[in-house]
């Protein structure tokens, strides 16, 4: 992977994107209305869809170069001190070619399925502005050449997540979410900048540009410690940023932003950066077992807590956001073993079927209108036909029934967590029994919207339609998708095997696959099939054969159905623990700190002044003869001092 | 001067000193001031300043103490009161002027002070007075012989200006 | 005993006396002219004074390079004398400028006004010049006595004559302390000529030297009284803020420069042997002196009291050059004395600009809004004030970093400390005006600086000044120098 | 060059002084465009910076007061040229920004504005420091009348403790002044900067000198715990004044400490640097908790400032070239963002005469331009890449993670806290619904504001985008100087100076040994000899 | 002989009585009397200083304090007059115009 060759058109892929953000912040707030709204509507996808378009042609020329060689375009100096010589330097290789396609193509997808979702937006422009922004910033992220930069594409979709998650900024509870989204963002973020100055400080003497290919080259001569160290480090950056435990809870409170947002970044592209940004530093991770050990059961544990939360939730995007996370946590767990390309490759996948799913659901929350809660939901299959089957495509998917998508890309996953030096049953039981109740929930989730009777008030029902072309030929496309999208990366011993991996294997050179034996492979493969159809059955059961049962289990389960409803309470608990007590010394610092103690010593020397000034004043009586006796006492003691010193 | 004799004059001086700041009529505390004057002079007789002395009673006991008195009449000042109040502020007083009084008597006496000077022996011919010392004065001290010119000047100006009737 | 007919004629050093002499030709001119004028302008004799003034400064200006001392070692034209005789005399020139506006103001119409400033101003020289104490002590009381009576001479005015009652009695009582010094001098030495003391003292045996300590704590008790020491300042306030204002001015700047001039000249000069005795207790002296002058400032609301303690706190500073006690020392207190006069002269000047004829509008309150409303007056003021708490490039600061300079140099440093720490204790009150001037509304109704000629011109002269000497102050800081080096 | 750059303003300013008091707009125009000339010759001074050079640059040395060997010296160098520059461009834009906000006694705020950026100026390229201190004394009069004469309800109050602050620092620090060129070398006193670098004091003073020069610097920076005048101060200033104050006058703190403390006395500064650095961090998490419950918006922006500047303390104190940098830089980054937060936190003022957080909320709807400008110029102050803050608070933490780890992993929960006071404060402005109806009315930026406003945009994400020039211009000064604190520390006996190398790294470092500044210096590509002293203009003494 | 130690205390004693003199009469002329108490306890130690010295200085110093003394009556009884016409007191007590 140390081969480069130059292609000097790469910054065109974060560029065009940016070129849409700058158009529509200025002409499409200056044009009128409806002529702003029309540039905004063809520029922005526009310029992602070009942008997808050079991807390809990257990629394109990538599978044309000798293996395991990366483009490599080098646009300007960027910091440099002492030491530090980072350039804006763009990279495509593996990893990055995938992951640029995903960025572009699905971006393109959910551009073009904006134009129809937002169109009675009256503030089109700004929210095309964010989503070029955030297009350019993620492709800085997943293009970057050098940690740093990385780091700026890093905090940049942060960013855009902010701003679009708060999109409808008169409602506080989404500048709130907003808000909350950064703040936690930025705590994953302290934790990448210290382990960022820990591996600089760490690469020895000699100026660092900090490329990644520099770091792989230098890395080995760190101490495994300090390779630990900086590997967990950067991984509270990728909890933050993929919604990991401890630090996922921005992710669910995101879903106030408009649907395709939550597409594109919370599902799709954003919330992925983290097993992206593990997977680019593999040379890194693969040093170090403990740090790998950790990433893995925090992967698997996330999978598993955010499914059990999913379980019980009424509102149709939080159950995709706790579906989300735990996905995530599935990529995770894969990358903690190792397999680095597995986890890229679920990363794909999932960025497929669960933007879809989101699409999906946006459409179905556009045409209840508006209405997100499944409990109002409810025989929708019939009036919104094409939603329903791509939705079902995604279910299938995400569900890991053979064939579709999902299917690949988790059954590697958990079979790697199985096999895999750093894996362990445990592990693979937990990502298992996650499948299951991945299952459960999403098709509780299919249930309850698309099939029964409808729930719905007169009015709504009423306008149940469904969506236009523009919304609905992405979702057309993504299910296709969804499908096809894992066959590139069959299990090894079927048709051409993985050839995912193969692609990748330059980036990820090491992870050679430990050969398993066919029937374990088949046999955990069938376990976890039987346990996904496990879990469909039993929704079908609650929800179709036996509507009251989940009334009566949650009922039953009293307790047990609370901490899982409230999702475990972890919100409050941040509060009580965390914001509550900062913002309790915050006041004490400035009330009592700040005005009392500091003011108050400072005050108190001018009072003190001022008292001694006042009491001299009052000698000054006026009384000659107060002042002669002052003199002569003060010339008594002069001339005593002389005298009996 | 013999000692005894000296004693005698200070003694009489300290009582005379204590008539002028302790009698309440100021008239009493003049005549009290006029006597130590006098007392003075005696002193510096002894000390061989006869023309000092005699300048001590015609200027000093003679002119200004008048001026003194004159003033007293003019303005027609009774007797003060007795005095009750600041108690504790007269005792400071006094207690900062005998604090005054005793460093100086210190001084006379204790290790590596003045005690030591003791007194020269005869004076020079001629010494205090009126040839010698109006020789001193007009050649050495002309000067501040001249600088006094100035300085009466000055307080005839002065005394004229504050003292006399308004005009406007 | 056998008589001599003649007393052999003393050469008189015509010379030494010039500055002297001729101001007080002027006097007396001034004072026989008074008696041929009518009507109650007596502006003439004003403009006669600053005419001699004039004449006398150039006349010591063309002496610089003289350098002569007569009257057996009494007097001294070095140009330490000339110093500050040029001081003496800016200082009673523009006193004399200002007094011509502000006489109108008050009821005080007579020239004597004019001829008791001139003899001040001898007496001033007289100190300056003198290099012996009895010709120092006469010279204080010319000084004096003039001051004296110039401080009661507004009748009409009862505080007026209560300053001067107050000035005379505390004066006088002072008085009896310097000159008690003195004697203890002469009996330790045999002689009141600062050369002789200052040889005496050297081969002095222990009890003259004992007698000789005494008799420099008892000087240091009578100078400290004339340059407004703690706890010898007590008279201060009162009479600053009983006094005619002109006449506040004066002994502001005149009378505490003379008793400067003689203090320095007999402590760093006459009793440098005894140096390691004194500066302690001036050390004690000038952190007391700056301490409470700056505290007590803070919270008046009278401007001439305040200024009256500022000029305490000054005399702190100046002291603290005294101590430092060397070529830097002395002339940092010579420039700082020049600078001083400068921005208080100024400062009075404002003061007197602001009042009305039976309305003298001193307090702080009548200050309110006139910095906007008069520009200038505004503008001025803000010099002044700002120089007087040493903030650069102004020369009130120039004055203080020569003098702190001199104390760190001569290892002094906490005292500097205590000095600065003291300048931000000025801070408050001095920026207190300014705060009064520009940041609160006033209705006082001023007349416009511009109708009182003088008073503008005086301001006009001393902001200059006080620009000028704080931006280049190289030149002033050199005559300092080779003034306070010249006395040997 | 450079007198004619510091003079300007002054003369400038008495020309504004002498113009009729009636003619607002011709006072306005006038102002503006004089202060743009220091600003255009400014640009002629970075022009004819020679990049490459680490030492003085444009340097002017005249005799001034001879007696104690004062000069009348300027200079520049890569310290000091982008501050120059920075002050130079802030000045006509506050200039610009008072055209709507200075009615009263407009000529006499211009003027104040004009003489404070004179001040200013000289305080940066003073090269002796009596001339140095003279400046800063200086500075205090105008600014001490913009607060006190055009500001809020309680403005003399924030005035005369804003100038008393100021000069109980000041004052010592003119001991220390006193002392160093008194002592520093045999006979004659020197207070040439350059010459006084080259010497080796004992410890013990260098201590006591450097507490003096650091009191002084500390307060105006403001370190924790000596930051209270500035609440108050940027509270009660008019809107030009805070700008000024928060952009330009704090970091002349920062700016002493680096060209005046450190160089000076750098034994003693090294011993402190746990001390100060601890302090930093301090008033980064202290400035930012703070900050996070004011109900004011300007006491947030100011305690916002007292977290930056403890960023940049750490990093120059981190004493390598990452730290320095970046500190540099983050003082040009809080002049461009802080100052313009003022600027935004006054339009709103203007219109509403409050500056209470709970009084807004939804104004994006109303004021859209505002609202993106303060949301870029919100996210400079929180240091997001791309924008200008990101740079410099990565280079300070990166420098001050090698200087001192674990305060820097303090330091960086700074940046959390910073996020969350800063969008919280967004949110409560700009977010939510539009209820109160005094908003609802409320017109968005006048072309004027955004004349002001755009500017500073540029520049945030120019230097955001595209540091290098700014950083390759400093890089060189950085190196001498801490080749020169380097060496001077060498000079001193080490064994009587115990380095606090603050807490050794724990993880076990591949380098890193050693004391702090040798650890810097490893590997760093030396730019070829020190610069010579013969660059500084016949600076000979007599 | 008297050594001239003994005349030096003499002197000390009356100038402090003099001194005390000024801080506790109240009639401004009694206070001024006691100034000039000190003054000749002053004149006292010169002489006696003179006499040591076989110096006529001290004499010639006396003569002029003498004069001083003269000069300072003038004035300080027209102060005094001066004051009593504006408030008919002599009490240095009522000298309370100006304080603090």
């Amino acid at each position: 992977m140390h081969e480069t060759v130059s292609a000097n058109y790469l910054w065109l892929i974060p560029a065009l994107p940016l070129l849409g953000v700058l158009i529509n912040l200025t002409l499409g707030a200056t044009l009128g209305q409806r002529a702003g709204r029309g540039l905004v509507s063809l520029v922005a996808p526009g310029m992602v869809i070009a942008a997808f378009g050079v991807s390809v042609t990257a990629f394109a020329t990538l599978l044309g170069l000798p293996e395991g060689t990366a483009l490599l375009d080098n646009v300007y100096p960027w910091i440099s001190a002492g030491s530090l010589h980072l350039d804006v330097a763009f990279r495509v290789d593996a990893l990055s070619a995938v992951m640029i396609l995903v960025v572009t193509g699905v971006g393109s997808l959910i551009h073009i399925y904006s134009v129809g979702y937002m169109a009675h937006e009256p503030d089109l422009a700004r929210y095309f502005t964010y989503l070029n922004l955030f297009t350019f910033s993620m492709l800085v992220l997943v293009l970057a050449d050098n940690l740093p930069l990385l780091f700026v594409g890093w905090e940049g979709v942060g960013l855009c997540s902010y701003l679009l998650i708060g999109f409808w900024y008169d409602k506080d509870e989404n500048a709130s979410a907003g808000k909350k989204a950064f703040i936690v963002n930025r705590i994953g973020d302290a934790g990448f900048l210290l382990g960022l100055f820990l591996l600089f400080w760490n690469l020895g003497a000699g100026p660092h540009t900090l490329a990644f290919s520099e770091i792989a080259a230098h890395v080995k001569q760190i101490p495994l410690g300090t390779v630990t160290a900086i590997a967990l480090l950067m991984f509270i950056g990728a909890t933050g940023k993929s919604a990991q435990l401890p630090l996922y809870v921005w992710l669910p409170d995101a879903m106030a932003g408009p649907t395709p947002v939550s597409a594109l970044i919370h599902a799709a592209t954003m919330v992925t950066a983290g097993v992206y940004m593990i997977a680019r530093l593999n040379f890194l991770y693969v040093l170090t077992p403990t740090a790998l050990a950790v990433v893995a059961w925090v992967g698997a544990l996330t999978a598993l807590f955010a499914a059990t939360i999913g379980l019980a939730q009424n509102d149709i995007k939080k159950v995709l956001a706790y579906s989300t996370i735990s996905q995530l946590g599935y990529m995770f767990l894969a990358v903690g073993v190792g397999a680095f390309s597995a986890g890229v490759f679920h990363l794909m996948t999932h960025a497929f079927f669960k933007a879809l799913l989101f699409l999906g659901a946006g459409s179905v929350i556009h045409g209840m209108s508006g209405e997100q809660d499944m409990q109002k939901m409810g025989g929708l299959r019939r009036h919104m036909p094409i939603t329903f089957g791509t939705f079902f495509i995604a279910n299938l998917a995400i569900a890991g029934i053979p064939g579709f998508a999902g299917f690949f890309s988790k059954d590697e996953i958990l079979l790697r967590a199985f096999t895999s030096e750093n894996g362990s049953p445990a592990l693979w039981l937990i990502g298992a029994v996650g499948a299951g109740l991945t299952a459960f929930y999403m098709y509780r989730l299919l249930f309850l919207t698309f099939y029964g009777e409808c729930r719905a008030d007169k009015e709504v029902a009423h306008h149940i339609h469904e969506s236009p072309n523009s919304m609905t030929i992405p979702l057309v496309v993504l299910a296709a998708l969804s499908v096809v999208g894992g066959w590139i990366g069959m299990p090894a011993h079927w048709l051409w095997g993985n050839q995912f991996e193969h692609f990748l294997a330059p980036v990820f050179g090491h992870g050679e696959t430990e050969h398993v034996s066919a029937a374990l492979e088949y046999g955990l493969m069938g376990a976890s099939v039987a346990i996904a159809l496990l879990g469909i059955a039993i929704a079908y059961f609650f929800y179709i054969v036996q509507p009251g049962m989940p009334m009566l289990i949650a009922w039953r389960a009293g307790r047990l159905y609370d901490l899982v409803f409230n999702k475990y309470y972890v919100d409050e608990l941040y509060d009580a623990v965390v914001v509550q007590p900062i913002q309790r010394t915050s006041t004490w610092l400035w009330r009592v700190w700040d005005a009392t103690v500091i003011d108050g010593l400072v005050n108190g020397v001018a009072e003190t002044v001022a008292a001694n000034s006042s009491l001299w004043r009052r000698l000054q009586t006026g009384n000659v003869q107060h002042y002669a006796l002052s003199f002569l006492i003060g010339a008594v003691v002069i001339i005593g001092y002389y005298v009996w010193r | 001067m013999s000692l005894p004799l000296f004693l005698v004059f200070a003694a009489l001086l300290v009582v005379s000193a204590l008539g002028v700041i302790l009698q309440r009529s100021p008239v009493r505390s003049a005549m009290s001031l006029v006597s130590t004057l006098f007392l003075l002079a005696a002193v510096f007789v002894f000390l061989d300043a006869h023309l000092v002395a005699l300048l001590q009673i015609i200027v000093y006991a003679g002119a200004i103490m008048v001026l003194f008195l004159f003033v007293i009449m003019l303005l027609n000042l009774q007797s003060e009161p007795r005095e009750t109040g600041r108690v504790g502020f007269r005792l400071v007083a006094a207690l900062a002027g005998s604090f005054l009084a005793l460093e100086v008597i210190q001084l006379t006496r204790a290790k590596g002070t003045v005690a030591g000077l003791g007194m020269s022996g005869a004076v020079p011919e001629g010494f205090g007075l009126t040839e010698t010392l109006g020789e001193r004065l007009f050649t050495h001290y002309l000067l501040p012989f001249e600088i006094t010119s100035v300085l009466l000047l000055v307080a005839v100006i002065g005394a004229v200006v504050l003292a006399k009737r308004h005009t406007s | 005993m056998t008589a001599t007919p003649m007393i052999a004629a003393t050469p008189v050093a015509w010379l030494v006396l010039l500055p002297v002499l001729l101001l007080t030709g002027t006097a007396l001119l001034v004072m026989v002219t008074d008696l041929w004028m009518e009507g109650p302008d007596r502006d003439g004799l004003g403009w006669l004074g600053i005419v001699g003034l004039a004449v006398t400064a150039v006349a010591s200006v063309t002496l610089w390079n003289q350098g002569e001392i007569g009257f057996g070692g009494m007097m001294a034209v070095d140009r330490y004398a000339l110093f500050f005789n040029l001081l003496f005399c800016l200082a009673a020139g523009l006193t004399l400028l200002m007094s011509m506006s502000y006489l109108e103001l008050t009821d005080i119409r007579v020239g004597d006004y004019y001829t008791l400033i001139l003899f001040a101003t001898v007496g001033m020289m007289l100190m300056a010049a003198a290099t012996d104490l009895i010709v120092i002590f006469l010279g204080l009381e010319v000084m004096s006595i003039a001051v004296y009576v110039l401080a009661g001479i507004w009748r009409r005015q009862l505080r007026s004559t209560e300053a001067a009652l107050k000035y005379f009695l505390l004066g006088a009582f002072a008085t009896g302390f310097l000159l008690f010094g003195i004697a203890m001098l002469y009996g330790a030495t045999g002689s009141t000529t600062l050369n002789v003391i200052a040889s005496h003292l050297a081969k002095a045996t222990g009890e003259q030297r004992m007698l000789a300590t005494i008799g420099m704590a008892l000087l240091l008790i009578g100078f400290g009284f004339k340059v407004a020491a703690v706890p010898f300042h007590a008279w201060t306030p009162d009479v600053y803020e009983g006094a005619p204002t002109s006449i506040t001015a004066l002994m502001a700047v005149g009378v505490k420069a003379a008793a400067f001039a003689a203090f320095t000249r007999v402590f760093l000069h006459g009793l440098a042997g005894l140096s390691g005795d004194w500066s302690m207790v001036l050390w004690g002296l000038a952190v007391l002196t700056m301490t409470v002058g700056n505290v007590v400032a803070v919270l008046q609301q009278n401007i001439k009291r305040m200024l009256a303690y500022s000029s305490i706190a000054h005399a702190g500073y100046l002291l603290v050059g005294m101590i430092a006690n060397g070529e830097n020392g002395g002339s940092a207190v010579l420039f700082y004395l020049l600078g001083y006069a400068l921005m208080n002269l100024g400062a009075f000047a404002v003061v007197m600009a602001l009042g009305k004829r039976g309305e003298p509008n001193e307090r702080l309150d009548d200050y309110a809004g006139v910095g906007f409303r008069h520009p200038f007056l505004g503008f001025a003021m803000s010099i002044f004030m700002l120089s007087l708490a040493g903030v650069p490039p102004l020369v009130g600061f120039a004055g203080k970093f020569y003098i702190f300079a001199a104390a760190v140099k001569a290892g002094y440093v906490g005292l500097a400390v205590i000095g600065v720490l003291n300048s931000v204790v000025s801070m408050y009150y001095y920026v207190g005006v300014l705060v009064k001037m520009y940041m609160t509304e006033g209705s006082a109704d001023v007349p416009s600086p511009t109708t009182r000629p003088y008073l503008f011109a005086t301001m006009l002269v001393t902001v200059i000044g006080v620009i000028l000497l704080g931006v280049f102050p190289a030149k002033a800081f050199e005559l300092a120098r080779q003034a306070f080096l010249s006395l040997g | 060059m450079l007198s004619l750059i510091v003079f300007t303003p002054l003369l400038a300013g008495v020309f504004v002084l002498c113009m009729q008091r009636e003619q607002l707009n011709a006072i306005r125009r006038a102002a503006f465009f004089l202060s743009l000339i220091p600003f255009g010759l400014s640009l002629g001074l970075l022009r004819g910076f020679n990049p490459t050079d680490g030492g003085m640059q444009f340097v002017e040395s005249y005799a001034w007061i001879p007696q104690f060997n004062i000069r009348y010296q300027l200079g520049v160098d890569g310290l000091s040229l982008w501050l120059v520059l920075l002050t130079t461009f802030l000045t006509p834009l506050v200039v610009l920004a008072a055209w709507s906000d200075v009615h009263k006694r407009l000529k006499e705020y211009m003027f104040f504005m004009l003489a404070l950026e004179t001040g200013m100026l000289g305080a940066f390229v003073a090269l002796d420091l009596f001339l140095f201190y003279v400046f800063w004394e200086v500075m205090l009069v105008p600014m001490y009348f913009l607060i006190g004469v055009w500001g809020g309800a309680r403005r003399i109050y924030a005035a005369i403790k804003f100038v008393l602050f100021t000069m109980v620092g000041g004052l010592l620090m003119l001991v220390a002044i006193l002392y160093l060129a008194m002592h520093a070398q045999a006979g004659q006193p020197s207070f040439d900067l350059l010459r006084l670098y080259d010497v080796n004091l004992p410890l013990e003073a260098q201590r006591w000198l450097f507490a003096a020069f650091a009191l002084a610097f500390a307060i105006k920076v403001p370190m924790f715990p000596l930051h209270t005048w500035l609440p108050d101060a940027h509270v009660e200033a008019p809107t030009g004044g805070s700008v000024i104050l928060a952009g330009i006058l704090l970091k002349l703190g920062t700016y002493g400490f680096l060209r005046f403390a450190i160089p000076l006395f750098p034994v003693a500064a090294a011993e402190a640097t746990p001390y100060i650095a601890t302090l930093a961090v301090i008033g980064i998490v202290y400035g930012a908790l703070v900050a996070m419950v004011q109900p004011d918006l300007k006491k947030l922006v100011a305690y916002s400032s007292v977290s930056h500047l403890g960023f940049v303390m750490l990093g120059l104190f981190a004493l390598n070239p990452q730290g320095v940098m970046g500190g540099i830089y983050q003082m040009l980054n809080h002049g461009l963002s802080t100052g313009a937060l003022f600027l935004l936190v006054g339009v709103l003022y203007e219109r509403r005469h409050t500056r209470l957080i709970a009084e807004f909320g939804g104004l994006w709807k109303q004021l859209p331009k505002y609202a993106v400008c303060f949301l870029i110029v919100m996210l400079s102050s929180i240091g997001l890449p791309g924008l200008n803050g990101f740079v410099g608070e990565f280079l300070i933490l990166m420098g001050a993670f090698k200087a001192q780890p674990w305060l820097a992993a303090v330091a960086t929960s700074g940046v959390v806290l910073g996020a969350v006071y800063m969008l919280w404060m967004f949110q409560r402005v700009m977010f939510g619904p539009l209820v109160n109806p005094a908003n609802a009315v409320l017109p968005d930026l006048s072309r004027i504001e955004r004349a002001v406003l755009i500017p500073l945009l540029v520049m945030i994400v120019l230097m955001g985008v595209y540091p290098a020039p700014f950083l390759s211009r400093m890089e060189p000064a950085v190196t001498a100087y801490l080749a020169r604190i380097e060496k001077k520390m060498a000079a001193v006996d080490t064994s009587s100076a115990t380095f606090a190398n603050g807490f050794p790294l724990p993880l076990g470092g591949g380098q890193g040994e050693g004391t702090m500044y040798a650890a810097a210096r490893l590997g760093e590509p030396h730019p070829g000899p020190l610069p010579e002293r013969e660059g500084d203009g016949g600076a000979a003494l007599p | 002989m008297v050594p001239v130690t003994y005349y030096l205390v003499l002197s000390a004693l009356l100038f402090a009585i003099g001194a005390v003199g000024v801080l506790i009469r109240r009639n401004v002329i009694v206070i001024f009397m006691s100034i000039e108490l000190m003054l000749n306890a002053v004149n006292l130690s010169f002489v006696a200083f003179a006499r040591q010295w076989h110096s006529m200085d001290g004499q010639v110093i006396v003569f002029f304090v003498m004069t001083v003394a003269a000069a300072e009556a003038a004035v300080g009884l027209a102060i005094i007059i001066s004051m009593f016409r504006g408030r008919e007191t002599t009490n240095v007590d009522d000298l309370n115009l100006l304080r603090w």
